[in-house]
């Protein structure tokens, strides 16, 4: 049995028809084909598949599609301006090499945005506290701090 | 995992004895036993359902109760697998009596395998003891003539 | 002739020594890179594994029936249909050695939990996933043995029936008299120091893409991994193809500390399943399944001994190492722990070693590289000790290290384990680190601090590391590498490199070794890597040989290039006398120049050439290295404990690395940092627990704990800089530095904290729990 | 990785989803436990009821009787909500040290309270605060105290056709000082354990203290003997470790791979006197 669900996605309003069991992040992988996100585990922990749900960091694979039934939902690749713009943490993490592999950046980009929004002077310890929830197996997370407190100070400015 | 404990039931040790021997009372304290058919002298084959919060599994295994030293000691065997994993108990339950009826002692071990075992360790302990606890609760009841799946009207609500 | 060409930008300032931002980073923070699990293929199928839940069994039967009823269900196979396919290759050999076959699917019994015994196919993931619930597979479960101690005990289960003892090798190396040394040693030191297994969990976990076009009989595989081209030798030699019908790409590649340097039984399965339907099948590993069934690293129970006078020089080494196999061993599985005995002796002069390694089968999924592979245990074995031997002797664990270095006018050095260190000045390295750390001061607070009953402590690790992967006589399946450096028609350049860079970074260190050589804009050079199509043969990236030996091959590409370019000039110039640099051939007499877009052109066009010359810009170049590399440190970890709970606070972590010449300071930091937080995650917090029936008990990140964002300390990094001569850039390699030098100064640290109180050597992971047990059992038992 | 297909409601009214519920649905909360459960299929259940989306449950305010807060509330609205931080906030404290930032957003404290995992943080603290929790039918409405909902493992006083639909927390006295002292597991951050604390001096005495105790055993429970060895007392360290040390009597402590149950009795003691003590030092 599958329902009808309307989301916008990046800005993109659009309807399909899931399965209830279907992960959130296989809606987007899958259905959409929107790769950005990865699937690191499945017990929660790793954050590689962080989103935004209605302006809320969330783990899509600890969603089921349906619930995001009618939200906005923000994806790694919804980051840029439409013209290819970086978003300020993008910029960020570039700059400041907060990535290697690569797998885990769109769900730290994620979070990173969600940590800023929410106090946009956090303290390295408040960073560190924020990223807890997204691992990475690559940059022993000093980069990535570096990177969060300088989109940080971009977006204040 | 170790398991070793010991409760007190306010039964005497003979009827916790008969109790505890008996295929039709186990099959009614066991926690989530759906069916125990015997299928030898002490052993019986065990169909459990577990259900533990949003945890269920169901599980196919076999109940043996051996080494008997009546009416004071025996060792009771319980295993079981299913898609979740595999789990077996096995420990000496030893009875004496006391003034507020038996203590039954018990001393084992309780193992867990499969996706369980990797996911759900945190939780062995606590769900072991747990099951023993409510084992024994119905054991009791049964001892009483009640109805073990009756849950007791426990005093809960403040309004 | 032709002289009309976009010009090509040319530019005089150095690239290599900037902290230059990565050029490959764009597709990575814009969610475009493709992983094998983006890679979608028209009507591809979807594969997933059955495994067994048991450590130890005999498999009586299997029911597909289920399965195959489901709709969706394409297909099931179990060991019964792959076992004609050619088992999991072992490239490493020993004497003696004996190499249970591997079969890709478990054919009667299975060995470790998570082993392979079926494979189910359908149209999509879902359906894969409950079609793997519906099979049922009849097992007789015996005993298992997952600890390799254990398994060496008389009456141990036999993992492999046919070899009841549990020994896949016995291995020994001597170098010296060290039975003269201990018998003439007027201390001698003792100590079981283990080192757990570990899992590497890099964030993306392994997965293929398997498409056999029937009609061209062509195999094309995506897999992650970090040795394409080996990967395809090995694949085509376990399907039984013809090399060159196999097309292996690594697209982009989450990590791989070492586990996917091999090649696995599902890479081969993938490939088996799409043979047989003749369509593409795609598998991604589940993080239960990675942790089950990828290799895990480490996995020692060593016994050290070590003799030294009472003035504290060493003079030999004892080291029993026994070594937790697995079940079965993957590509390097026994070739791991001899590197632990060549890096026995660490960065000090000892002349006497004996060593003895026990190779032992276990129940588990097997070992293999992970980050260090072998040294990081053998450095932690030299490091905890010297702190011992410090201890006895009463001296300070940094002059004791200092009394025994290798002296920096000794380079070469003759190791007494057969190696030959290039370069070094492991005392410069030692100095700086304790400057910084201000060591002198830290050793006074930590009286203070002991005054007032708190525990602090100063853990130090001098450590050297065997990397740049390395002299091909040394390294089981070649150790040169290779690349194509090719100048386009409009002067833009190509690197073809045979190394598989997964966030290394190379694709930004490469392109500045080209635009300096070249003298071009950065941007000008593109870098690919990872397809065996498109890219010559290649070794690939582990061992911390993608810069030193990768590297190297594209710089003397380069070299042989820029001669051509040289010749091209002083045919457009007509004059001898000419030199190449900074994108231009410049007439020595007339100062006349032509740019390097004009003479690509050129080349291309071919008109006319130089004298001997072929058409085309192109240079391939394999080098072979004459020599490992061996980079070095110094850390110093600066610990606080709570005496209440045994919980571990880093107030200060400093590390001093010499890792040679730096092309890219910015990227050079990222992996030491990286490797620091490996090395940190060995001593405190990882930890794969197998329990006594076979069961893998931290099999999710429930469990195992990694480190967090929140439990890493801010690391202060330094350098010094002995340029390896083993290779023109004079560097030696990154990638493992951190991990090998930061676990043993973390332990050191928190054995410090508690050596007043008798406390000599504590087994990782550093648990508060263990660390409350020793605080309330030697509290009371203040020594000095 | 792969949930078993079960069927989904999304009802549009808290009466609704009891009548689904009632009719053997499984409430949904925010899913941050069911669904990893669900994922590897630890858990199937077949009619997944999802009062997640429901506004009704959506809800921090305050009444004679204390402050009433919604069983649909994120982990993150409770730790954020000013009128909690203000005049509860030890459970907005406690809130903050749930899993992550993106765990705190999506799970509900309705949904963390029904599951009662025997680490999970809010049950320290609704022992410590003595907090109501109101459980909902299709019947019925019934208050239950926290001392009596939280039952064992995974187990509390909830029926089957029940939901939690509020937590009732007091409106603290500018007087009293509370905290939640956490020792954390390091791979899922889960309590190993958890000691929540609620003081009041007057006097230059303890006049109120009260203390929960979360992952030490099955349950979370409140440490009465540590109270009643406190309470009239001064408070000093030594008085404060001394009746820490009762906060083990009687418990059952657990056993993992994290902490053994000595371990953890120990760690409960400890906790229990430095959050006494961080609750004092926030008594005016």
């Amino acid at each position: 049995m599958t329902r009808s669900i309307t989301v916008t996605i990046n800005g993109i309003t659009q309807t399909h028809e899931v399965e209830p069991r279907l992960l959130l992040i296989h809606f987007l992988r899958e259905t959409l084909s929107l790769t950005g996100s990865h699937v690191g585990c499945e017990t929660s922990i790793c954050g590689t598949c962080t989103v935004e749900v209605n302006g809320k960091a969330i783990k899509s694979c600890s969603m089921f599609a349906v619930q995001a039934n009618g939200a906005n939902i923000l994806t790694v690749e919804g980051l840029a301006e439409a013209g290819g713009k970086l978003h300020a943490v993008q910029e960020a993490f570039w700059n400041e090499h907060g990535l290697q592999c690569g797998f885990c950046t769109p769900g730290m980009l994620m979070i990173t945005k969600q940590i800023i929004e929410r106090n946009p002077d956090p303290t390295d310890t408040e960073i560190r506290e924020g990223l807890d929830g997204n691992l990475c197996r690559c940059t022993g997370y000093q980069h990535i701090v570096n990177a969060v407190r300088s989109a940080a100070k971009v977006m204040r400015a | 995992m170790k398991v070793t404990g010991a409760r007190e039931l306010p039964i005497k040790p003979e009827r916790a004895w008969e109790l505890l021997q008996d295929p039709a009372v186990l099959s009614k304290a066991i926690p989530g036993c759906q069916s125990l058919v015997r299928i030898g002298e002490n052993q019986y084959e065990l169909k459990l359902k577990m259900l533990l919060a949003s945890l269920s599994g169901d599980f196919l295994g076999k109940v043996t109760l051996t080494d008997h030293e009546a009416p004071t000691k025996f060792r009771m065997i319980v295993e079981g697998s299913g898609k979740i994993g595999f789990l077996k108990g096995e420990g000496v339950l030893t009875l004496s009596s006391i003034l507020q009826g038996t203590e039954v002692a018990y001393d084992g071990e309780a193992q867990i395998g499969g996706k369980m075992a990797s996911v759900g360790q945190r939780l062995v302990d606590t769900t072991a003891k747990l099951m023993i606890k409510r084992f024994f609760k119905k054991l009791v009841k049964q001892g009483f003539g009640q109805d073990p799946d009756v849950e007791d009207e426990e005093e809960t609500d403040d309004v | 002739m032709a002289t009309t060409t976009t010009p090509t930008t040319t530019k005089t300032e150095k690239y290599v020594g900037q902290r230059l931002r990565r050029r490959e980073d764009p597709r990575f923070i814009t969610g475009t890179a493709t992983y094998v699990e983006d890679i979608k293929l028209p009507g591809a199928y979807y594969a997933g594994m059955v495994r067994s839940p048991h450590g130890a069994a005999k498999i009586r039967s299997i029911d597909v029936s289920k399965a195959l009823a489901r709709p969706g269900v394409i297909a099931v196979y179990t060991g019964q249909d792959t076992k004609n396919v050619g088992g999991v290759i072992c490239g490493a050999d020993l004497p003696g050695l004996r190499k249970p076959h591997h079969y890709i699917l478990a054919v009667d019994r299975v060995y470790f939990p998570g082993h392979p015994v079926a494979v189910v196919v359908a149209t999509d993931k879902y359906i894969a996933a409950d079609a793997a619930d519906d099979i049922e597979v009849d097992y007789e479960v015996t005993q298992a043995v997952t600890h390799p101690e254990k398994a060496l005990a008389p009456g141990a289960p036999a993992v492999h029936p046919e070899w009841p003892d549990n020994t896949a090798f016995v291995f020994h190396q001597v170098g010296g008299d060290p039975d003269k040394a201990f018998a003439e040693a007027e201390v001698i030191v003792k100590q079981r120091i283990t080192s757990q297994r570990l899992v590497a969990n890099p964030m993306e976990t392994r997965g293929v893409v398997a498409d056999w076009r029937a009609a061209d009989r062509t195999l094309h595989i995506h897999t992650s991994t970090q040795i394409p081209h080996l990967a395809r030798t090995l694949l085509s030699i376990m399907l039984g193809l013809e090399e060159n019908r196999v097309h292996l790409v690594a697209p982009m590649v989450g990590g791989g500390f070492g586990c996917k340097l091999n090649v696995y039984a599902e890479e081969a399965i993938v490939a088996f399943v799409s043979m047989k339907l003749n369509k593409p099948v795609k598998w991604i590993e589940t993080r239960r399944e990675n942790f089950m069934t990828t290799i895990q690293g480490r996995g020692h129970v060593d016994y050290y001994e070590l003799a030294a006078k009472k003035d504290g020089t060493v003079t030999g080494i004892k080291l029993k190492l026994i070594q937790d196999l697995g079940a079965y061993h993957q590509l390097l599985t026994p070739a791991i722990p001899t590197l632990s005995v060549l890096m026995m002796p660490g960065l000090y002069n000892v002349r006497n070693i004996k060593a003895e390694v026990v190779g032992v089968f276990t129940n588990c999924v097997p070992t293999d590289a992970y980050r260090g592979a072998g040294r990081p245990e053998a450095t932690h074995g030299i490091e905890r000790m010297m702190d011992i031997l410090a201890a006895e002797l009463k001296m300070d664990p940094a002059e004791l290290r200092r009394k025994n270095f290798v002296g920096k006018d000794q380079f070469p050095f003759a190791t007494a384990t057969g190696l030959n260190y290039d370069s070094g000045d492991y005392a410069a390295t030692l100095d700086k680190a304790m400057q910084i750390s201000d060591y002198a001061g830290l050793r006074k607070q930590q009286v203070e601090a002991r005054k007032q009953g708190r525990l602090m402590g100063i853990g130090l690790s001098t450590y050297g590391e065997i990397c740049a992967m390395g002299p091909s006589p040394a390294t089981p399946a070649g150790g040169w590498e290779s690349a194509t450096v090719r100048i386009e028609p409009s002067g833009k350049v190509t690197v073809l490199t045979g190394i598989s860079p997964h966030g290394q970074g190379e694709e930004t260190t490469f392109a500045q070794i080209a635009a300096d050589e070249l003298g071009v804009h950065v941007d000008d050079i593109t870098v690919i890597h990872g397809d065996t199509a498109i890219v010559q043969y290649g070794i690939g990236t582990f061992g911390s040989r993608g810069t030193a030996v990768g590297g190297t091959a594209v710089y003397i590409a380069l070299q042989d290039l820029k001669d051509k370019i040289t010749r091209w000039g002083a045919m457009f110039l007509n004059s001898e006398d000419v030199h190449f640099a900074g994108g231009v051939v410049t007439d020595n007499k007339t100062g006349q120049t032509v740019a390097l877009g004009t003479i690509a052109a050129a080349a291309y066009r071919a008109m006319k050439l130089p004298p001997g010359m072929d058409p085309g810009l192109m240079a391939t170049k394999f080098f072979e290295p004459s020599n490992f590399t061996y980079p070095f440190g110094a850390h110093i970890v600066v610990s606080e404990i709570d005496p209440a709970t045994g919980q571990i606070e880093i107030r200060r972590y400093v590390a001093v690395d010499d890792i040679g010449n730096i092309l890219n300071p910015l990227i050079v930091d990222g992996q030491l940092h990286g490797g620091v937080a490996q090395g940190l995650g060995q001593a405190l917090w990882e930890n794969a627990v197998y329990d006594d029936n076979g069961q893998l008990i931290t099999g999710e990140f429930m469990d195992y704990a990694m480190p967090k964002a929140s439990t890493m300390p801010w690391i202060e990094s330094a350098h010094t800089c002995t340029p390896s001569p083993v290779n023109p850039l004079g560097v030696k390699g990154v990638g493992e530095a951190g991990t090998i030098g930061s676990t043993p100064a973390m332990v050191n640290s928190v054995v410090d904290a508690l050596s007043h109180l008798g406390v000599r050597h504590i087994d990782m992971p550093l648990t508060p729990e263990k660390i409350w047990k020793l605080v309330s059992t030697h509290a009371g038992s203040q020594a000095a | 990785m792969i949930p078993n297909s079960f069927e989904y409601s999304a009802p549009a009214s808290l009466s609704e989803a009891l009548g689904l519920i009632a009719a053997g649905g499984k409430p949904l909360g925010g899913g941050m436990s069911l669904i990893p459960m669900m994922k590897l299929r630890l858990a199937a259940p077949e009619h997944l009821v999802d009062i997640g989306r429901l506004t009704e449950l959506s809800y921090i305010r305050e009444s004679a009787e204390g402050i009433h807060i919604g069983a649909g509330c994120t982990h993150f609205a409770v730790e954020s909500s000013a009128l909690l931080m203000g005049k509860c906030p030890l459970i907005a404290e406690t809130a903050n040290y749930i899993g992550d930032i993106q765990v705190r957003n999506m799970g509900t404290i309705g949904g963390s309270v029904a599951h009662a995992d025997p680490a999970a943080d809010y049950p320290a603290a609704l022992q410590a605060l003595e907090a109501t929790i109101v459980l909902k039918s299709a019947k019925k409405e019934r208050k239950v105290s926290a001392a009596k909902f939280f039952i064992d493992t995974f187990t509390t006083a909830l029926k089957e056709d029940e939901i939690v639909s509020e937590i009732i927390v007091p409106l603290e006295a500018g007087l009293t000082g509370t905290s939640y002292q956490k020792f954390l597991q390091p791979a899922s951050g889960f309590a190993i354990v958890g000691v929540a604390a609620r003081a009041r001096r007057e006097g230059g005495k303890i006049s109120l203290i009260r203390v929960g105790v979360t992952g030490l055993s099955g349950n979370s429970f409140r440490a009465t003997k540590v109270e009643a060895a406190l309470l009239g007392s001064a408070g000093t360290d030594a008085e404060v470790t001394a009746a820490a040390a009762h906060a083990t009597d009687g418990a059952d402590a657990s056993s993992d791979l994290h902490a053994s149950a000595e371990y953890r009795a120990h760690l409960a003691r400890i906790y229990t006197a430095r959050a006494i003590s961080a609750a004092l030092s926030r008594t005016a």
